[in-house]
């Protein structure tokens, strides 16, 4: 399948693909591994471009490009294979396996939170774990509540994971090029809703670089922080807030672990206020993380109470009119907005 | 196998009311009634049937992500269950679950689960407090052939054994993990062989025949109930529909090529009807489809015999006692 | 064995012994579970007390007392037993399951984020889950990055789970007896360097409410949080100061899910000031997790930024030298509420 | 089994090594001078060694919270392993990891491992990357009987199996799993019969015996090289101390009533001296102890034999080939 040079306008689901695709032809150590993600192609009938490619259909074609070497179904065994692809990081292949669902982590936990994520420090910094878990956070497609979790929280609360999660296509297909040539383990968050979101993606080797926040808006009064769909959230509430006099600034996070403090600060000391976006559940989870951290590192820029649009602090529920009430939309974030600008320092 | 006329249309019953029941799920999602993720449980209605009929209301299942006809053959009331499904509030979990989580405890069905392999060590959790209690209930564990290759499977069934508890393990071999043939991902063809490694009873049957699986359940069951531990029932049966609704299945297209075609199970659509049901192991055997591979039933004989060494093809199946 | 009636001086690990043994008298469906709690003693000679109790010997001596019929033995399973307990509890027991370490939730996660923490909500409402994980956690002793964690961060991010910490013997047994009465899953977290501190505890039967922070320590001028451990720092830390003339109110937090918010925001009320002192990694983490809420609740009560004295965002070294460095203390609390007391607001 | 003087010499050089620096180990703990968490791998030697001495400079192994002696066996340099168990900034690890923790990825070993079954799955990774980049290494995979209760260690199994990967499990059984004994544990006597679930090769072995083990080491390895897949070997083994130092064992006290008492590995206690041997097979027999339950090793035949139905008592050894 050839690959467009030139930027042009393709879903999320296809910037993955290319970016996958890509890096696959340029490093024959990459290898993918997840349940379906070939897709019944493993037995028989190679030839046969039917297969899956992935119930979301990212890995589309891979394997007909890449052969059964290189892209691997495997059994439902997430500690297993999830584990194999940290080993085979540890020794020389660069893996990029598929945690379907982020909830399934609890199925594989300990792959991440004692082996891939410690190797690198326990062994006093002789070996590398270049491995990249792709997976699928977020509600909106009333899949209830172990498969509607956000669970980015968990995975940056564990030191030596980095945990990214792109908003948009371009990101999508520069941030996960960059996963996959990141030494350490990656975890790549993709919002369930998304896959089809279109965006202008650039052609050919396309690098968004981990760990750094974007201004996706500039503007003075007032710092909107979202990531990954809540950043699509903050974008579409300021463009309501400019109707109504209020220049809000908004920044994609896409990175979640190492956190861009830098530019979140930098944000806030220009605006004073900061409301943040976040689907995961609040305790212990990013927004109030990132709260705490302007708390502390630019409180004297601070002139009102940082605001928090989240989930509550419950499972995710299955009826979509009380997952619709539970998750945050832009206009939850333009009355939180509102709150904050009202509030004198 | 002596079943009475009042339990053999009890599960004519069970049958056709979780076939009608998935048939009208599966139109109304095609409209775009039902959000989010549905999988259907048509083809396998013998099974939930079968093993159910063997328990009493006391008794306990596990269910899976395919859980309507583990509900039905269970007792909850179709409509909550369908509300639930709907997600209002009127539903059998007020909406907030779904169809991978119905569940209704009072009834002793613990829940369909979304996390496949998520059952068993929930119902070696039922079968403690069975066993603490000292109420005799045991517990139903169903899951899927994909679930097999969960860690969770392989310890609960481990501590079941060791802690002897009143669990009957019943894998539903359906040939598929959504789209990946149990012949690729798992490593041997048997399911129920793996019930040597703990040391317990182990049997294969027809998932199709209703009385086949509810015979072999009431043997694991009867053992259960007398504290002689967990039982693993393997049931052979196929997926008639899409991994979910909306599942394309361009997969399948590749893979039936090898596989045999769908098997209705006995009594739906086959000439028996309940009126009719003198001799139900005659009239409610397979009526339509290749039979596929020849399925044996064993079922744990009082005397040891050899345990032939496995081979990929033809299927045998194991007998295991733990001495 | 006889409990006493009066309060007298005893370890962290008799006291959580004496709220056990005590419910586990007053209620047959209370069993205990987890590997080598009731230590070798499950194959023959029951009647010889040598069994080992557990790791701590925390459950040592009720094997005899209660039979192996409720004192369980596991083999190495944790994703089996926690998720029994959980089946258990759904089912009428009321189960105490131990999870050596912490660290090993990594093999055990989803019985607690899927089934144990959701099982409530899922059902609406139809279910309780009345099941209590005892948990070690912490560093201090040399036993490095998979056996030092402190993973309550984790934990609390999860809606459904209560999450306990205790910092004295008295609360140790208070909190437990709470924890197993309650109808929803408890997280409860031991400190592994806190077992033989000793401390006045009631007699007969002693209940912490969940829920509820302390105020260990009435004073103006800052507000001190820590929890298990960090709570003691927190209070020694207090000692030094109020020598330098700083008068620091400490609060012992005992309760991580649900925060005591109402508590934490009362004191900076009054004092104005901030310091969280928190073992857990930083990340999405509790210390953070407080500074967010107060920067979102009570911000105009702050007269200074927020500070924190938290681990590096780094896994546990083993090395005693780099672990006593990494670690939260007592003088590291010390500079953080001057340097905080020393900014204007 | 031709092994050349120099062969012989190295592995009797590599159990002494093991037994020397754990007996190191154990003085310098009882004194204070190495902090956290030791266990040591005395009276095991001749499994490390055993397997290790089949296996190549670049071919790999996985570990568990006992692996000094899979340190050694693999090449590690002592000094550092001994450095890094001090926490010294001059160990293997920086000191950063510790006795649980002590790897050496250059020489092959992925390192020891506080956690209980996480040395499997990585094992896969391991035996892929061999795959994948066409090395032909293999990867030797220990883990404790308690470990055998592990969900990773059946998923490990079943993956490698039908991924067909060069990866060699050995069950380190030493009757316990910290106080547990695996008759409690474990529903089954012997591990190696679970090899049966996953289609792969299993096989028993006096885990005292150097030569048996190396020898059933070297077939899985060639095996394993060959591109037959993975096999699983059962040692059995007795630990001499205690759970880690520090241990009482009152436990044992109790329950070592029923067990045999410690056998030496031979080659350590034993007549036998690297510069007489001419006949190692005999003169490293067992030297010492009851020689506890009789073990007999089988590994795979080219031909089918019947599996015989496991009994409790006296132990058996299962020969399973994958067809
Ligand atoms: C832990 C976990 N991994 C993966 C999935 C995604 N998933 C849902 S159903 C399914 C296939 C299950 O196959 P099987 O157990 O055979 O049940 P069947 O669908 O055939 O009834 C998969 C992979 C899941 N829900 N949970
Ligand atoms: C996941 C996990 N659970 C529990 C423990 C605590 N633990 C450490 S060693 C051990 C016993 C291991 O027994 P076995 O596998 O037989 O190895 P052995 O110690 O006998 O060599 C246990 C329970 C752990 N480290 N990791
Ligand atoms: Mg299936
Ligand atoms: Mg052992």
């Amino acid at each position: 399948m050839a690959v467009a040079t030139a930027a042009r306008t393709i879903t999320i689901a296809e910037a993955l693909n290319e970016s996958i695709r890509l890096e696959m032809r340029a490093d024959p150590k990459i290898v993918i591994m997840g349940e379906d993600i070939a897709g019944g192609a493993q037995v028989e009938h190679l030839e046969d471009d039917e297969a899956w490619g992935g119930v979301m259909g990212v890995t589309k074609g891979l394997v007909h490009e890449f052969g059964r070497e290189r892209v691997l179904d495997t059994p439902i065994s997430e500690a297993a294979f999830i584990g194999a692809a940290v080993g085979a990081a540890a020794t020389g292949l660069r893996p990029i396996a598929e945690l379907m669902f982020c909830g399934f982590l609890g199925s594989c936990l300990d792959s991440l939170l004692n082996q891939g994520s410690k190797l690198r420090y326990m062994f006093g910094g002789k070996a590398t774990v270049p491995v990249t878990i792709r997976t699928m956070i977020g509600g909106g497609f009333r899949a209830a509540a172990q498969h509607a979790q956000t669970l980015y929280p968990m995975f940056a609360n564990i030191p030596g994971l980095k945990v990214v999660a792109p908003s948009n296509a371009a990101d999508a297909k520069g941030l996960l090029t960059a996963s996959i040539r990141d030494d350490d383990p990656v975890i790549f968050c993709e919002h369930i809703t998304m896959y089809t979101l279109k965006g202008e993606v650039p052609g050919g080797e396309h690098i968004v670089p981990i760990g750094k926040a974007a201004v996706a808006r500039p503007g003075s009064d007032v710092t909107l922080l979202g990531v990954s769909l809540t950043a699509v959230h903050a974008l579409n509430a300021a463009e309501t807030l400019a109707k109504e006099g209020i220049d809000a600034e908004v920044i994609d996070l896409r990175t979640v672990s190492p956190l861009d403090e830098e530019t979140i600060l930098e944000s806030v000391k220009k605006t004073g206020r900061l409301v943040i976006v976040d689907e995961a559940n609040p305790l212990c989870g990013l927004a109030s993380h990132i709260a705490g951290v302007v708390a502390s590192r630019g409180f004297h820029w601070l002139r009102a109470p940082v605001g928090m649009v989240t989930a509550p602090h419950s499972p995710v529920p299955f009826s979509p009119v009380l997952e619709d009430a539970y998750l945050p939309n832009p206009q939850k974030v333009v009355s939180a907005v509102k709150e904050t600008c009202s509030k004198a320092s | 196998m002596n079943l009475s006329q009042y339990q053999l249309r009890s599960m004519y019953r069970t049958m056709v009311s979780i076939r009608t029941f998935e048939e009208t799920v599966k139109q109304a999602f095609a409209k775009g009634h039902i959000p989010g993720f549905v999988h259907l449980y048509v083809g396998e209605e013998a099974i939930a049937t079968g093993v159910c009929s063997a328990l009493r209301p006391s008794d306990t299942i596990t269910s899976t992500h395919r859980g309507h006809g583990h509900c039905i053959a269970k007792g909850c009331d179709m409509n909550s269950m369908m509300a639930e499904i709907y997600g209002k509030a009127t539903g059998l979990c007020k909406g907030k679950g779904g169809s991978m989580h119905i569940a209704d405890v009072g009834k002793g069905m613990l829940g369909a689960n979304g996390i496949v392999g998520g059952g068993p060590p929930l119902a070696c959790g039922a079968g403690l407090t069975s066993q603490v209690t000292g109420s005799g209930d045991v517990c139903a564990c169903f899951f899927g052939d994909g679930a097999c290759e969960q860690g969770t499977f392989h310890e609960s069934a481990n501590l079941a054994a060791i802690w002897n508890l009143p669990v009957i393990f019943v894998a539903e071999n359906n040939g598929y993990a959504q789209s990946t043939p149990a012949s690729y991902h798992c490593a041997i063809e048997n399911i129920a062989e793996r019930a040597a490694s703990y040391g317990i009873p182990g049997a294969v049957v027809d998932g199709s025949d209703v009385f086949a699986v509810h015979e072999a359940a009431v043997e694991a069951v009867k053992r259960a109930r007398a504290g002689q531990g967990p039982s693993l029932l393997e049931c052979k049966t196929y997926r008639h529909h899409g991994h979910f609704e909306g599942d394309q299945q361009t997969y399948r297209m590749i893979s039936t090529r090898a596989y045999p075609r769908a098997r209705i199970p006995s009594g739906i659509s086959g000439p028996w009807s309940p009126s009719t049901a003198g001799s139900p192991r005659r009239s409610w055997m397979p009526s339509t489809g290749r039979p596929g591979r020849p399925l044996k039933k064993h079922w744990p004989t009082p005397n040891p015999v050899p345990c032939p060494r496995w081979k990929r093809s033809p299927a045998t199946s194991t007998s295991v006692t733990r001495s």
